[in-house]
């Protein structure tokens, strides 16, 4: 598999880290809502398909990247910088998938 | 020469000749031959025995398919099992032993299985030796019994215990097209890749390149085939953008179009170069890739067809044509194709006599009648082979009319003289790797076969693979698949011209000739008609159940000859099409890897070694050296006749008293820097940073998101915005990682960089009530006393001029210092404080004894961080900040983690003055014969020299509630239970008094 | 100053290694330059920090990801998002550097220890490199100057070309004795010369 | 249906054999059933036999919707082992291990389970002292365990290199003697035949493709082949659980589907007669009765419902399997697969009724489901029968994420490509 981060351009999956589902929503560091932290930390929707997630260049530049990859065909769609990408999976305090 | 070989032709060189033995007996080929070649030229037809029944058996194929002919290749002490006799290519000295039999190929006592025949059959072993449910033999001990026998008489060549000598590589490789097959398709399709500028590899698993065209009889631009297959790769290795690959099998077709092939480097020579790889293993990012790997002829499934000389058509036309070696004086064809007429022609032309061709089909079409008439043989259509005879080689075959309706022969047998009987059951396109790459293999009734599937990533195929089995469809097809490769439109061009016999490689739907007697489907698994139909009867219909239950496709070959058949049985079996049993998917590899192969330069050097910058210092200094992680550092430095215990001791001691130093390098070190490291750091760590003043260190504990301990160690703020970061040595990439998460995903707002620094800085810990006393004798530039380096605060100076910044920090529970320089003045710098210390008797000690020291103050390390344990269970709960959120402060109170039955750290003194163990649980009543209720376990040992007792970290139920109390250390495995009692971890100085003072 | 140690100790062995004929494939160095810093742009920084080092070495880098140069005993390359390694053979670069760059706009780290410096020069140098990282060597891909930040296994590696031929690797220090043996390694096929 | 016995085998083997049945019967679906169970792989099957043989309850359907044992019981690397830390599993695991024990017997189906150890390999003796809680631990719930010597391993073991090549010397070992390796598609058949000769009702391709609501509550799938009506369904889809739950509106669960590749070598003579383990890597190997070497390593990491894998993971195994057995470096890889793991957040299983009315849930199975077969069967079946869960999985629950009430036995918190 290869991923094309952004700096560095088409990679070996062994130069990257899972750093997994990009679709779990962080509570507000202060929230008390614990069911909102538990599904944080625990929960998963375990796409089959697109799912997006979050990948970490740890054999190159180190950024964190926000790809989507379909889980049933291993095909990448899109590669940007997490910190970058409109779509930051935390710190959002409200909403479903988009 | 013998009278297998054939006075002309052939790619060989009959200049030099080679001489190798098999079996201990020495024979002569020529370079340029393989074993398979170079045997059949010396008349040796018995190449190997079958896995189960121990059959007797000869080459089946030329190539890469081959199910029967392995063998394995002695060098020295090492041996290489299972190797196909048809791609090894013999050189001087090469030995080599046939396997799977005893005592010898000839005479096989494994062959008497064969006598339980039908006792024997597919699943067999499922259905006994479960033994008796109760008694003796009750359980498994029954099957264990009979598996011991099973097992050595299961396996095909023995594999050695001797360390391979040969050295194995990876190389890595870029291109714009992998082209895969050297085939005219293939070379056609490098070619205009190349042409257009493309970056072009092109890999042939054989050792010559040219594919079929090193054995077909065609000419292509009025040339031999071979010919022009040799004048392309002259052409191409001329180019500065092709790299030509030969004895180079693509074995994988991994994700993201990485592809990867295996390179038989030396394997063909007697001796290799220096430092050349035996096996290269080659991963290749191809932009696009081309499949022109061709397609395998499948046999037939007839009694007797197993004999050896029965082979395949195309491998005997191979033998002929590319190595001038005939199968058999006098050969006999059985078909269900034309692909055979033109086997025999070449045969024929070679020098056999052709005594019959045998086609299951009534009509033949011309161009295959004018074939059988220029080779002088018997056409006999609509005929059968009914079955063999001969011992160890064929000596005659029975042909009978064949009724293309039930699959059966009939009528009258005749018998024909032949010592070689040649088949061709039609040709599956070798769609291995286009199947790897994912999607579904399309069935094609036409030709009998599994066709390409739709292409899910960017290859394309050409040649024989795609089902077209001409040689100018071929040259077309790569053409454009080479353009296509590419990219943009095609272009005008003339392509070479064919001659070739017009022949229709479609077969007729017939692959089985049932009668009397074993008929294999799977020859290397002995997997015959009658085990495929059982399974069919017991159920086992899908495709996969099939092989499971009868091994077919399993074997070395991986059902490259006998998937078909297989498939066509069942569906027979149960009356539907071929497709409607269902196809598996191929995996990789594509044909069996070495090992070393994948393990490439880690063969040998499984891991690097990560050393400090005192490494060497260490080690002439009698150090004890040991592996943490990758890391090596100290564990004692033992002075003559010394035990660890008493080296440890010695070295705690001196700490105690006097003064000791130790290598600290290996603790994570991360540069927090910028404007929001403060904030970064509050938001980390359980307690507060910000509040730190600037020269000022402070023990900081992180928790998992999800309120789990995660680690611990001190971070020094050397400015306003600038942080050291220490971590545990195990956690360090941890922890980096787990930083930059947070950074990078979670707060990307925040100002803040970060950087391993564990490199950057030796660190030594100068340990001990004379600690100070030895910086002072040694560092200038600043001064060391209480006022200027109180607890936790931070200096910089210089130590024999080299700058140091020094942090009074223990871990010890003494007064300590940890002095950072430059790596590269680590030595320098350890060296000046071992002269200043010397006079007060400083000594260096190691992980036995840092660890002693810390289980004496109760320091807690990675035994008690185990990921499972919460900052309460160890008592750090002080350290967890009510002011601020942090990571895992809403999840650290969860009902579980705060459940009073939780284990927590608790002291533990031996009460029969005897060593406790690590790993020991702890028990409230002792029972030795069957220990049960642990309430917890030790974490840490060591004999406290300042204690003069045995003492332990445990983590206890119940926890501080039982300090005072006895209990039981139970540690059955080590036959050591005894008393102990539980007390406070903080065994030593609990006011602190000492690093304080 | 105190002179760095060598990391590589023992294993360092100058002469001729590996395959005779034909002449070294490649020449292998340990360059020890005096200073090695990460300079760290925050971003919308990153122009601000690329005119710091060219302040600071002269060299001025092109636009781009792992853009870089190397020139006169200096050189610098992006390595990272707004990262650059910049490389000096004086020593006291980050001293230089730190006064200069303001809190807003970046960091500087010294690394001069921290990371060994091993240059690799000849004809069969991609070749002896595409042995240990699985990125693209050749010119086209990775020119002259250049960066990359790529890993072989456990032994995280920053490169830059600097020549035709020519590549130094920049790897943590505490691995660099293990590198530079398997770098000797990957060498002797093609011959290695050790200066 | 007939036994099987070297009796039977004898008699068949004089007709021809000829007469021998389908092991299982080829069920056409029911409309209704008192349970019925999605996932006709090992679990499935064994949920199903044990409801039939242990609850009376034979009214049962198993769904499979491709063939049976096409999951991870037909994909595996045979291990059999009860080695836990945490008691909760230890309890567990090793009532699987005495099912094991008399399974072939049991089933009257050869499952091969050969009881030729497990043993894990220590390189440091912290390690050899962390091997020794796990051991002292096993031994304090009633399990067998022992550390072995480095001497006693290279007698044990002559194919190691007992120094690892010079850099992770074995310090010594743990090893457990009752495991050992199963022939992992017999068990599945053996459970297949064992139910239907039960009354169960087999049915393959057979997709569930919905679930039937009254109200809140199951009572019934939507299949490939129609509507089936039951009582209660289970569901034991192990890497299939996110997807398949997904269709009972549950979207999200502590599970993410990794792929696990295995690999077996091509067939040599015995070369090894036990199952070790790596300690300073991840890698575990055993010998198959066909003579190939079978072994994995880590999972590849990512999400995926892809049985397939990479490269990367490949490398790393073949390196560490070499760095034990360097003899091994010239036998040839034969074939690699993947299987999909169903990765919980503490790396242990949930087997529970719930998590909606009407519904049983048996997932998380992560690398541990082949040895589990009998026990989670068995408890599964204990828990759909009786509307509780027995003792021995009282514990996993779905709910104990969110409880913290974790069965970590890697401590690796909630990261599932750790476990």
């Amino acid at each position: 598999m290869l991923i094309t981060c952004p700096y560095c351009g088409p990679r070996d999956l062994a130069e990257f880290s899972y750093q997994g589902d990009g679709n779990r929503q962080r509570p507000d560091p202060g929230s008390t809502d614990h069911e909102a932290w538990n599904a944080y930390v625990y929960d998963r929707l375990n796409t089959a398909g697109d799912h997006r997630e979050v990948w970490q260049h740890s054999g190159g530049c180190r950024a964190h990247l926000a790809v989507t990859r379909n889980t049933l065909t291993h095909r990448i769609s899109s590669v940007a910088f997490a910190r970058e990408a409109g779509h930051r999976p935390h710190e959002r305090k409200h909403g479903g998938e988009s | 020469m013998s009278a297998r070989r054939a006075a002309s032709g052939g790619l060989i060189d009959r200049d030099k000749t080679v001489r190798f033995t098999f079996d201990g007996r020495p024979y002569v080929g020529f370079a340029g031959d393989t074993l398979a070649s170079a045997l059949l030229a010396n008349g040796v037809t018995l190449f190997g025995r079958s896995f189960k029944y121990h059959r007797p058996r000869g080459l089946l194929s030329a190539g890469i398919d081959e199910p029967n002919a392995l063998v394995t290749v002695l060098k020295g002490d090492v041996r290489e099992p299972n190797i196909p006799a048809t791609l090894l290519e013999i050189h001087d000295g090469l030995a080599v032993v046939s396997q799977n039999r005893f005592p010898s190929l000839a005479f096989d006592v494994g062959a008497a299985s064969q006598l339980a025949g039908k006792l024997i059959s597919a699943g067999f072993y499922y259905k006994t030796f479960m033994g008796p449910a109760i008694g003796p033999l009750r359980g498994t001990r029954f099957w264990m019994f009979c598996e011991h026998f099973i097992r050595r008489s299961a396996g095909l060549g023995r594999a050695g215990f001797a360390k391979d000598p040969a050295r194995y590589e990876r190389m890595n490789a870029f291109c714009d097209v992998l082209v895969v097959g050297s085939g005219p398709a293939g070379l056609m399709a490098a070619k205009a890749a190349a042409e257009r500028g493309g970056r072009v590899i092109l890999a042939e698993l054989d050792q010559r390149f040219g594919g079929s065209a090193n054995w077909s009889d065609e000419t292509i631009d009025g040339m031999p085939a071979s010919s022009w297959a040799d004048r392309m790769i002259d052409e191409l290795s001329e180019r500065g953008n092709v790299r030509l690959l030969n004895r180079a099998t693509v074995w994988g077709y991994y994700d993201g179009n990485t592809l990867a092939a295996l390179e038989r480097v030396t394997d063909h020579k007697s001796v290799g170069g220096v430092g050349e790889p035996r096996h290269r293993h080659w991963v290749i990012r191809a932009g696009a890739v081309v499949l022109a790997t061709g397609a395998l002829e499948r046999p037939l499934v007839f009694p007797g067809n197993d004999r050896p000389g029965v082979m395949l058509a195309s491998a005997a036309e191979r033998f002929a044509n590319e190595f001038g070696v005939l199968p058999g004086e006098k050969s006999v064809l059985f078909t269900n194709n034309d692909g055979a007429y033109r086997a025999a022609a070449a045969l024929a032309k070679a020098g056999s006599v052709i005594a019959a061709i045998v086609d299951v089909r009534a009509q033949i079409s011309p161009a295959a009648k004018g074939l059988a008439a220029e080779a002088g043989a018997e056409l006999l259509a609509g005929h059968a082979i009914a079955g063999t005879e001969g011992g160890r080689a064929v000596s005659a075959v029975k042909v009978q009319p064949f009724d293309a309706t039930n699959g059966k022969p009939f009528g009258d047998t005749r018998t024909i003289q032949a010592d070689s009987l040649l088949v061709s059951g039609g040709w599956s396109p070798a769609i291995h790797l286009a199947s790897q790459a994912g999607g579904k293999p399309q069935w094609s009734a036409e030709l009998q076969a599994f066709l390409l599937p739709d292409a899910t990533q960017n290859w394309i195929g050409a040649g024989a693979v795609t089902g077209r089995f001409s040689t100018s469809e071929a040259l077309a097809q790569g053409h454009a698949a080479g353009i296509a490769a590419t990219g943009g439109p095609e272009m005008p061009v003339s392509l070479p011209d064919v001659a070739a016999h017009g022949l229709d490689l479609r077969p007729a739907p017939v692959l089985e000739v049932r009668g009397e007697g074993k008929a294999f489907v799977d020859f290397q698994h002995d997997v015959t008609a009658d085990d495929v139909r059982l399974a069919h009867r017991e159920g086992f219909v899908s495709v996969e159940h099939l092989k499971r239950y009868t091994t077919l496709g399993m074997a070395t070959d991986q059902g490259k000859t006998s998937n078909i058949p297989g498939l066509a049985i069942m569906a027979e079996a149960q009356g539907v099409a071929i497709e409607d049993v269902g196809t598996t998917r191929f995996r990789p590899p594509f044909a069996p890897v070495s090992i070393g192969a994948l393990a490439a330069e880690r063969f040998g050097d499984v891991k690097p070694e990560r050393l400090t910058p005192m490494h060497d210092w260490h080690v002439e200094h009698g150090a004890t050296m040991y592996a943490a992680g990758l890391w090596f550092r100290p564990m004692i430095y033992g002075e003559p006749g010394e035990t660890i215990e008493q080296a440890y001791v010695r070295e705690a001691r001196a700490v105690r008293s006097a003064v000791g130093i130790v290598d600290v390098s290996t603790l994570g070190k991360i540069a927090v820097q910028g404007p929001d490291a403060a904030t970064f750091l509050d938001r980390v760590y359980t307690n507060m940073f910000s509040t730190l003043p600037v020269g000022k260190a402070r023990y900081g504990l992180m928790l998992r998101e999800d309120g789990i301990a995660f680690d611990d160690g001190t971070t020094w703020r050397l400015d306003e915005n600038e942080f050291l970061m220490t971590t545990t040595t195990a956690n360090a990439g941890k922890v980096m990682q787990h930083l930059e998460y947070f950074l990078d995903v979670v707060w990307p707002d925040l100002k803040v960089h970060l950087t391993s620094v564990t490199d950057e800085w030796a660190g030594a810990a100068v340990a001990g009530p004379k600690s100070r006393d030895v910086l002072a004798a040694c560092v200038t530039g600043t001064a060391v006393d209480n006022a200027a380096l109180p607890f936790m605060g931070i200096v910089r100076g210089e130590i024999a001029g080299a700058p140091v910044m020094i942090c009074r920090l223990s871990f010890s529970g003494e007064m300590a210092f940890e002095v950072y320089c430059g790596a590269g003045h680590g030595t320098h710098v350890w060296n000046a404080l071992m002269q200043a210390g010397k006079p007060l008797g400083m000594v260096p000690y190691g992980l036995e004894a840092l660890g002693t020291l810390r289980i004496e103050k109760g320091h807690v390390t990675g035994a008690e961080i185990d990921g499972r344990t919460t900052a309460r269970d160890l008592h750090l709960d002080w350290m967890l900040s009510k002011k601020k959120p942090f990571i895992g402060s809403m999840m650290m109170d969860r009902e579980g983690l705060a459940a009073p039955e939780r284990i927590s750290l608790v002291g533990l003194v031996s009460l029969d003055n005897r060593p406790l163990n690590g790993g020991a649980h702890i028990v409230e009543e002792l029972d030795e014969l069957s220990p049960h209720d642990s309430i917890g376990h030790v974490t840490a040992t060591c004999y406290s020299p300042a204690l003069g007792r045995y003492i332990g970290l445990a983590l206890v139920k119940g926890g501080k509630a039982r300090h005072g109390t006895r209990a039981f250390i139970s540690d059955p495995l080590r036959k050591r239970f005894g008393p102990v009692e539980i007390v406070s971890h903080h065994f030593y100085d609990p006011e602190g008094s000492r690093m304080h003072g | 100053m105190v002179e760095q140690q060598s990391p590589l100790g023992p294993v360092w062995k100058p002469g001729a290694h590996g395959k005779v004929l034909g002449g070294p494939g490649v020449v292998l160095e340990e360059t020890r330059p005096g200073s090695i810093v990460q300079l760290a742009a925050f971003p919308g920084e990153e122009k601000a920090v690329m005119a710091i080092i060219a302040d600071a070495t002269g060299l001025r880098l092109p636009d781009g990801a792992g853009a870089g140069m190397a020139s006169g005993g200096k050189a610098a390359f992006g390595f990272a998002p707004g990262r650059f390694l910049v490389i000096d053979q004086e020593e006291g670069l980050a001293e230089r550097l730190k006064p200069v760059v303001p809190v807003a706009v970046g960091t500087v780290t010294d690394l001069s220890h921290g990371r060994t410096a091993i240059r690799i020069s000849g004809p069969k140098a991609e070749w002896v490199l595409s042995k240990l990282f699985a990125i693209d060597f050749a010119l086209p891909a990775f020119p002259e100057g250049a960066g990359r930040s790529t890993v072989h296994h456990d032994i995280f590696t920053q490169v830059q070309r600097t020549g035709p031929d020519g590549f130094d690797l920049y790897v943590f220090r505490s691995f660099a004795r293990s590198f530079w043996t398997t770098l000797c390694h990957a060498s002797e096929d093609v011959g290695y010369d050790i200066r | 249906m007939a036994e099987y016995s070297a009796f039977s085998l004898l008699r068949n083997a004089l007709t021809g054999n000829r007469d021998w049945r389908p092991a299982w019967r080829k069920a056409t679906p029911k409309p209704s059933y008192d349970v019925v169970i999605i996932g006709g792989g090992g679990h499935g099957l064994s949920t199903a036999y044990y409801l039939a043989k242990e609850h009376g309850i034979s009214n049962v359907a198993v769904l499979e919707k491709g063939w049976l044992g096409s999951g991870n019981i037909g994909r595996n690397t045979t291990m059999v082992r009860s080695n836990y830390l945490l008691p909760k599993n230890t309890h567990f695991y090793e009532h699987s291990m005495k099912l094991w024990e008399g399974l072939s017997q049991d089933l009257n189906y050869n499952v091969m389970f050969s009881q030729r150890g497990v043993l894990n390999l220590a390189h440091t003796p912290a390690q050899l002292d962390d091997f020794a809680r796990r051991g002292n631990a096993m031994r304090h719930c009633g399990v067998d365990a022992e550390l072995m010597t480095r001497d006693e391993i290279a007698r044990f073991v002559p194919a190691l290199d007992i120094n690892v090549g010079g850099r992770f010397p074995v310090a010594g070992g743990l090893i457990q003697r009752r495991a050992g390796t199963a022939r992992h598609d017999a068990v599945a058949w053996g459970y297949a035949r064992g139910a239907d000769r039960r009354g169960v009702d087999i049915v393959e391709n057979c997709e569930v493709v919905g679930f039937l609501l009254e109200g809140d509550r199951i009572v019934g799938v939507n299949t490939s082949r129609g509507e089936i009506r039951a009582k209660k369904v289970a569901v034991a889809v192990a890497g299939s659980t996110g997807r398949v739950m997904k269709l009972a509106g549950i979207e999200r669960l502590p599970i993410e589907s990794h792929v696990l590749q295995a690999f077996v070598s091509e067939s040599i003579k015995p070369f090894m007669d036990t199952v070790v383990t790596f300690g300073a890597g991840h890698l575990y190997v055993t010998q198959s009765d066909k003579g190939g070497m079978v072994f994995g390593g880590d999972i590849d990491g990512y999400n995926t419902y892809a049985q397939r894998g990479n490269l990367p993971i490949v490398e790393d195994v073949m390196s560490e399997i070499v760095a034990l057995f360097p003899g091994l470096a010239r036998v040839r890889l034969l074939r690699s697969w993947g299987g999909i793991m169903d990765m919980s957040m503490d790396g242990s299983p949930i087997i529970t009724k719930g998590p909606r009315p009407g519904m049983y849930l048996n997932c998380g199975w992560c690398y541990g489901g082949f040895k589990a077969t009998p026990a989670s069967g068995w408890a599964f079946a204990w828990t759909i029968a009786k509307d509780e869960p027995h003792a021995i999985n009282a514990h996993y629950t779905l709910d104990r994420f969110h409880r913290g009430i974790l069965i970590d036995e890697k401590g690796q918190g909630s990261t599932p490509r750790l476990h």
